[in-house]
């Protein structure tokens, strides 16, 4: 067993413990905390793939962005958390179940009899002098320009959404309409009220 | 020529649209100064035509434009002037005036006096193109537009719940011909290819004999239906029976238009139309057969209708209805000529007797019912002599028009041997002594007598103005003395020339014309034959029920209550075709409307699928829970037997 | 102008872009500039449109005015555009109606001005694409396009029930639509290509040109429309605004009968032949049946309605009755006359519909109400309207020397023709044309003044006048003089003819 | 030595946890929009693993946009999640149910 076997299994167990705490711990909080822990161990993976731009882009944006935004939400929002885990043990059976014979299912169609390494072999390390960053960009700005931009613009607009989603209409400024003020009619400032003499 | 022609028909098209749309702007005056203006043009160049034919033997045959091409079939405007036209321009133009003149006074005080006047003009130019037409579509032309003249004026006055009704009725029973008439010059155009008079007339002789399966599996002579067909299309003109239900009603009108339209010039439109076709009629005995009989029933059981009517209008719109019989069993009999004959002199006297009656009217303050009438004889002397003298010429007393003309058609039905000739024969003597009966029971109520009228008319009854009364003047000359100037050429003479075309074996005229010694001769002749005398018995006993013994109508009137009440109801007609033709329409309506549209199509069908959609849907909403793990569970069900499916595939 | 002027697009785009440019009105405050906007630009149009008849050569059968570029290369979709003798006096029509439209809104419609007037500019311009798209796609598309304006006509401006009247409309002419579509991609399989003229040369077997014929007969007859397809016509007609009225009886209901010459009978010849039994049965069906219901109909609108759907009977009749000439007579003397009348009918129609409606549209303005019921004695306070309102009457009921006459009277003829009893039948429009229309007329018009409301109302305007009158003017030269329509024609007839006399097996 | 399959067989685990997590968690939408997170970290892990595999850069590419939109996607959601507690008071699955048929 290779170094690089042995680096897998140990990082492929952390990623499925903490994906399973995400799931199935109580507090929001620590679930997302968890999460970031899966995130950082697949970027090591994703290291391990030679894909080191993406595993770098995925600890930047997602632990740091990403992640931060979901603690910021749960941590903000008062969250009632007992109704929420209602039927947490009602459906695990059920849960599990499916859960399991999906991943049979998946494991049987891209397992070693698929995709084994006598099927698909280890391909040749890059040189040193490679840059994965250099390959995406190189590609990303020619072949795939277009996605790209229309990737930017869907940022765009969710940066829009949820903006305006968010923004709380209130009164913040007390400004005033000046055709109200130019066109008011006594009528409208002055009430005559017309009283008994002595009431 | 050519632009004579032109003129004469275009010339009241023009008062027309001047009176019609600028009548505000020119006023009263001016309307009728335009209209009456341009038909008189149209008169006396009429006159030019009359004459150019008769003394110059002109005839003109040709286009004025083509309407449209199609399928190579030339539909074209334009005019043929022959015998037949000259002689029916004279007629249609010159009653035309004197119904102008004539309405100037009539209509003095009434709101619409420009749009009556731009109406009858607008009459006036369509019954000339219908006359002049070279071509068969172009007479359809005139044939609606009359009848659209007719509508309007019959409604002319809106307000009156019974005008209005009787403008739709009668265009609607003249649609009903026309339905005849179009599928007739459908039928033309498809076996002669073509709806040209001249080249139709040509190509019928060889039409003879053959046939069309109207059924599958029996023959139909061709030229039979086609001739029934236009034939219908006249029924409903002229009104004959079954469609004649609409002429007495169209009395809702003006006194004018009675006489303009439903008299003396658009009725006898049916009866021109038979004259010209004569060429196609000769090729058929059956059509003609049809012919004689349809006129010779409305000749006679028309006319029963007149003796019981009140109302002046319809005792004279009966008579009417009656002479129009005549004229039919005229053209049934191949007596074309005399049919002609008679529709002059009837137009002539006929317009006499309207605007007579129109005269009693203004004198009884609209009221049209002649029991409240009598002794007017001595209030209105020129009313009374021009009406007394369109009665002598309707009833065909010696000497008068009307005795040429209806002596002519009696003689030539008698003469005639085709199937029916004898009943139409039995039917226009009958016809004679109930023509002079009603004739004169009107004459007699209106006329002689007690003044049954109240206190107030009597105060104020007067003879009419003159521009009433120089129309009934001009009327009543011609109506003495027309009969006895052209009876001797345009019954038996060579009047027409080629225009109206007669087979030999049918020449029932020719045969007459042997026996024709100048109309002197025929007066004496007639003295001894019973037309003459049927008349006179008529008259008398007109004067004993209604002079003489006013009780003896009364006693037959109680006695005979069913067959008092058939004339009274006009043999039902009307009701049945209200109650069946109506009735039945409105029924089959609603029916479709309502089971048909709403319950099948719109209920069964577009609402069913609606409703049954919604029926399932109702059923499958209970899938849209809402709940977003119940849709990933399904995701996952999916997935996993998608996987399934890869796996153990 | 030169020859290679584009005049097709520009009569599209100019309404189109115009309509949005009239959009930028939208405030109501900005309501008369959207109006003038609006006008100009419909009559701009119209002038663009003359030169389609002023140039147009009469001696051929070949599109005209053409242009061609290329649209969606992938499936040899072209933007081509062009015009016979058939199509381009409906182009005509449509720039015509909608001017009228316009003016006819001007002061009617408060609510939303500019997006009603730029409703009516944008479907004009698609209506004029789809009688000059030569692309079956780009005719499919812009067939499709245009249910969207009259989606929203219907159901902004229109009356109560509009959101019933605005589904059923959409969904009826919806699901005929997808059968063409359905249609036009089989036949681009078969040919590689979507020119409809490359269809007309289409070789099919019979069983496969009787489902396309089919697959088309359900698109058109919905559109038309015939029996028993018709029940969305009347509900949209009753719900719509006057001028959406005016537009659906005046143009859309030809596009039906457009699509049957432009695709069924040419591209379908045997299955015509084989169907024309169907097509004549169905189209006397509308003449006779929905004569009878209009005759009880209480609702102005409905009536004339049906009245439509019975007068479209009579287009659909002239295009079918063809097969029965050829099969009785033996020659095809006969056939041309009944295109050429069901064409006539086609535009004398849209004059007179188109026209009907507005006489209601005017009422309605002042009244607020459709029902016969509500009126009488009309003629009392409003003598010049029902002058007009006589006339157009008598045109709807084929008085001769109205447009109305000339189409029926055509394809009575060539009726006849075919058989005694087909010609029958049609022929009883004479009397319940004029049935049902007069006597609306004399519940309408004549008669006292039957209730307070009438005795209030006010005769037509200028602008009123301008509209009844032109359209006044248009139905009696076509039906004074009919020849300079019928002269176009005559060339894309012959060959329309010659094409379903050769069968295509 | 790592054969393709174990990356895959991991990235189907992930799928299927992160599945399971819908499924329990189906009150929480915080835990049901982190396991959606966890879902595309299964997808993304399976395209890198066959990118490197194949030596095609195409499957990174699509990781790169996949991570966009999810980061647009979080972002969107959250917002919704603090729209709908701001609203509602709950971010309970089973209160929101104004489209159940």
């Amino acid at each position: 067993m290779g170094i690089e076997l042995i680096l897998f299994y140990i990082f492929a167990v952390i990623l499925i413990f903490a994906s399973t705490m995400v799931v199935i711990v109580r507090n929001p909080v620590f679930a997302v905390l968890f999460l970031v822990l899966a995130f950082f161990t697949s970027s090591v993976l994703w290291i391990m793939l030679e894909a080191e731009f993406l595993a770098i882009t995925l600890v930047l944006v997602y632990v740091g962005a990403v992640m931060v935004l979901f603690l910021f939400v749960v941590m903000m929002l008062d969250i009632n958390l007992a109704p929420l885990k209602e039927g947490f043990i009602k459906y695990l059976p059920v849960g599990v179940l499916v859960g399991f014979i999906i991943a049979v299912e998946i494991i049987l169609v891209v397992g070693p009899g698929n995709f084994g390494l006598d099927k698909v072999a280890d391909p040749v390390g890059h040189a040193a002098d490679y840059s994965n960053t250099k390959e995406l960009g190189r590609v990303l700005y020619t072949k795939y320009m277009y996605p790209f931009e229309i990737a930017a613009v869907i940022l765009l607009v969710a940066i829009i959404a949820a903006i305006s989603l968010t923004l709380r209409k209130g009164r913040q400024t007390k400004y005033i309409k000046p055709e109200d003020q130019v066109s008011v009619r006594k009528e409208d400032r002055i009430r005559i009220v017309k009283m008994k003499s002595g009431e | 020529m050519p632009n004579i022609y032109l003129a004469i028909a275009l010339s009241p098209l023009v008062g027309a649209i001047v009176a019609g749309l600028f009548g505000k702007s020119i006023g009263r005056t001016g309307a009728h100064w335009v209209t009456t203006v341009s038909v008189a043009i149209s008169f006396v160049l009429s006159v030019v035509v009359f004459k150019h034919v008769f003394a110059d033997g002109g005839y003109y045959n040709a286009s004025v434009y083509t309407w449209l091409v199609s399928d190579g079939i030339k539909f074209e405007i334009g005019f043929l002037i022959d015998q037949l036209t000259a002689t029916m321009m004279i007629v249609v133009t010159f009653v035309s005036l004197m119904v102008h003149i004539y309405t100037i006074g009539y209509m003095h005080d009434d709101s619409g006096y420009q749009r009556f006047f731009s109406y009858i003009s607008l009459f006036t130019f369509s019954m000339l193109m219908l006359v002049m037409s070279n071509n068969f579509m172009q007479l359809f032309f005139g044939w609606e537009a009359v009848g659209l003249v007719s509508y309007l004026l019959i409604g002319f006055w809106f307000k009156k719940e019974t005008a209005i009704y009787a403008n739709m009725k009668a265009f609607l029973v003249n649609r009903v011909g026309d339905f005849g008439f179009l599928l007739g010059i459908a039928a033309v155009l498809m076996y002669f290819g073509s709806l040209d008079y001249v080249t139709v007339f040509a190509a019928a002789p060889d039409m003879v004999g053959k046939t069309m399966q109207i059924i599958p599996g029996s023959d139909w002579s061709i030229m039979t239906v086609m001739c029934i067909l236009l034939f219908i299309g006249a029924m409903g003109k002229s009104a004959q029976v079954p469609l004649h239900v609409w002429l007495p009603d169209s009395m809702e009108g003006p006194t004018p238009i009675s006489a303009l339209i439903h008299a003396a010039t658009m009725v006898t439109a049916g009866i021109f139309m038979v004259a010209r076709m004569s060429p196609l009629f000769e090729f058929s005995e059956t059509a003609l057969s049809f012919v004689l009989v349809i006129g010779a029933i409305t000749a006679f059981f028309m006319g029963l209708l007149g003796l019981v009517q009140n109302d002046i209008k319809r005792v004279v719109a009966y008579s009417t209805l009656s002479q129009l019989g005549y004229m039919t069993v005229a053209l049934g009999a191949s007596a074309y000529a005399a049919g002609i004959f008679h529709l002059g002199t009837h137009a002539f006297f006929k317009a006499l007797l309207f605007l007579g009656a129109g005269s009693v009217i203004i004198a009884m303050h609209h009221d049209q019912d002649i029991r409240n009438m009598g002794g007017l004889r001595k209030y209105m002397p020129i009313t009374w002599i021009t009406f007394l003298i369109g009665s002598l010429a309707l009833i065909g007393a010696p000497g008068f028009s009307g005795f040429f003309s209806k002596d002519s058609i009696i003689e030539a039905v008698h003469a005639s041997n085709l199937p029916g000739s004898d009943f139409a024969y039995l039917c226009v003597l009958g016809g004679v002594f109930i023509t002079a009966l009603y004739s004169f029971r009107m004459y007699f109520l209106v006329f002689h007598g007690k003044e049954r009228m109240d206190e107030h008319t009597r105060a104020h009854l007067h003879e009419s103005p003159a521009v009433v009364t120089v129309p009934l003047i001009m009327l009543a000359i011609p109506s003495v003395i027309i009969g006895y100037i052209l009876v001797d050429d345009m019954a038996f003479g060579s009047y027409f020339g080629k225009s109206i075309f007669v087979l030999p074996q049918h020449d029932v005229l020719g045969q007459l014309s042997k026996d024709f010694h100048g109309p002197m001769g025929m007066i004496t002749h007639a003295l001894t034959q019973a037309p003459l005398w049927l008349a006179f018995g008529g008259v008398a006993t007109a004067w004993f029920l209604y002079m003489k013994r006013p009780d003896i109508p009364e006693k037959i009137k109680n006695s005979a209550t069913m067959g008092y009440k058939v004339l009274t109801e006009h043999y039902y007609f009307d009701k049945a075709y209200s109650y069946v033709f109506a009735g039945g329409s409105l029924g089959i309506g609603r029916f479709f409307w309502t089971v048909g549209d709403e319950k099948l199509i719109d209920g069964l069908m577009v609402n069913g699928t609606a409703k049954s959609i919604g029926w399932f849907s109702s059923i499958i909403r209970n899938f849209q829970t809402g709940y977003l793990y119940h849709y990933a569970f399904v995701m996952i069900i999916g997935l996993s037997v998608m996987l399934g499916w890869i796996v153990f595939n | 102008m030169s020859a290679d002027f584009p005049i097709l697009s520009l009569a599209i785009w100019l309404p189109i872009v115009g309509g949005i440019l009239v959009l930028t009105a939208s405030d109501d405050k900005h309501a008369p500039m959207a109006r003038v906007l609006s006008l100009i630009v419909s009559i701009a149009t119209f002038i663009v449109t003359i030169p389609l008849y002023t140039q147009f050569d009469t001696s051929t059968y070949q599109m005209q005015f053409t242009e061609s570029h290329s649209w969606i290369s992938t499936f040899k979709i072209y933007y081509s555009l062009g015009v016979d003798g058939i199509s381009m006096p409906l182009i005509i029509l449509t720039s015509f109606t909608t001017v009228f439209i316009v003016i006819a809104g001007w002061e009617v419609i408060q609510n939303k001005t500019a997006q009603y007037m730029a409703s009516f500019l944008i479907m004009e311009g698609l209506m004029i694409g789809v009688f000059s798209a030569l692309d079956s796609m780009l005719f499919y598309v812009l067939w499709e396009a245009m249910l969207i304006p009259m989606f929203l006509i219907i159901g902004i401006w229109g009356g109560a029930n509009r959101v019933y009247a605005t589904i059923k409309f959409f969904l009826y002419t919806f699901l005929g639509s997808v059968f063409m579509l359905i249609a036009l991609i089989y036949m681009f399989n078969q040919s590689g290509s979507f020119s409809i003229l490359d269809f007309h040369d289409l070789k099919m077997s019979l069983n496969v040109q009787i489902l396309i014929f089919l697959a088309f007969l359900i698109a058109f007859a919905v559109k038309v429309p015939m029996w028993p397809v018709h029940t969305w016509l009347p509900d949209a007609h009753v719900e719509a605004p006057t001028g959406g009225s005016v537009i659906l009886a005046a143009i859309m209901l030809k596009m039906g009968t457009y699509g049957f010459v432009r695709f069924s009978l040419p591209i379908t010849p045997d299955a015509s032949q084989t169907l024309d039994w169907l097509m004549i049965t169905l189209s006397l069906i509308a003449i006779v049946y929905i004569a009878f219901v209009a005759l009880v109909q209480k609702d102005m609108k409905k009536l004339i309605a049906y009245s439509s759907i019975s007068h479209m009977g009579f287009v659909t009749l002239g295009f079918f009755i063809g097969f029965t000439i050829l099969r009785n007579t033996g020659s095809p003397d006969g056939i041309a006359m009944g295109i050429e009348g069901a064409l006539v009918q086609m535009i004398s129609h849209g004059f007179i519909s188109g026209a009907m409606f507005l006489c209601v549209g005017v009422l309605y303005d002042r009244m607020h109400s459709r029902l016969i019921a509500d009126y009488g004695g009309v003629v009392n306070t409003m003598p010049v309207f029902s002058a007009f309102l006589v006339l157009f009457a008598m045109a709807n009921a084929g008085l001769p020397g109205t447009s109305g006459f000339v189409g029926e009277f055509m394809v009575i003829l060539s009726a006849f023709k075919a058989n005694f009893w087909i010609a029958f039948l049609a022929a009883t429009t004479l009397i319940f044309g004029a049935a049902y229309t007069l006597w609306m007329i004399k519940r309408v018009v004549f008669g006292e003044v039957a209730n307070e409301n009438v005795a209030k109302l006010t005769d037509i305007n200028r602008r009123e006048f301008f509209v009844l009158g032109s359209l006044a003017a248009a139905v009696l030269l076509v039906g004074i003089w009919p020849a300079p329509l019928l002269e176009v024609m005559h060339s894309s007839v012959d060959h329309l003819v010659q094409q379903i006399n050769a069968t295509k097996l | 030595m790592v054969p393709l399959s174990n990356y895959l067989v991991l990235g189907g685990i992930l799928f299927c946890l992160s599945m399971a997590g819908i499924f329990l968690n189906r009150k929480n939408i915080i835990i049901i929009l982190m396991s959606i997170e966890l879902m595309l970290l299964a997808v993304n892990m399976n395209f890198i693993a066959f990118s490197h595999y194949h030596g095609d850069t195409a499957g990174q590419i699509f990781v790169f946009f996949i991570l966009t939109v999810a980061a647009a996607e979080a972002a969107i959601g959250l917002a919704i999640l603090v729209v709908l507690f701001r609203n509602r008071n709950t971010i309970n699955v089973e209160d929101i149910d104004t489209l159940k048929g």
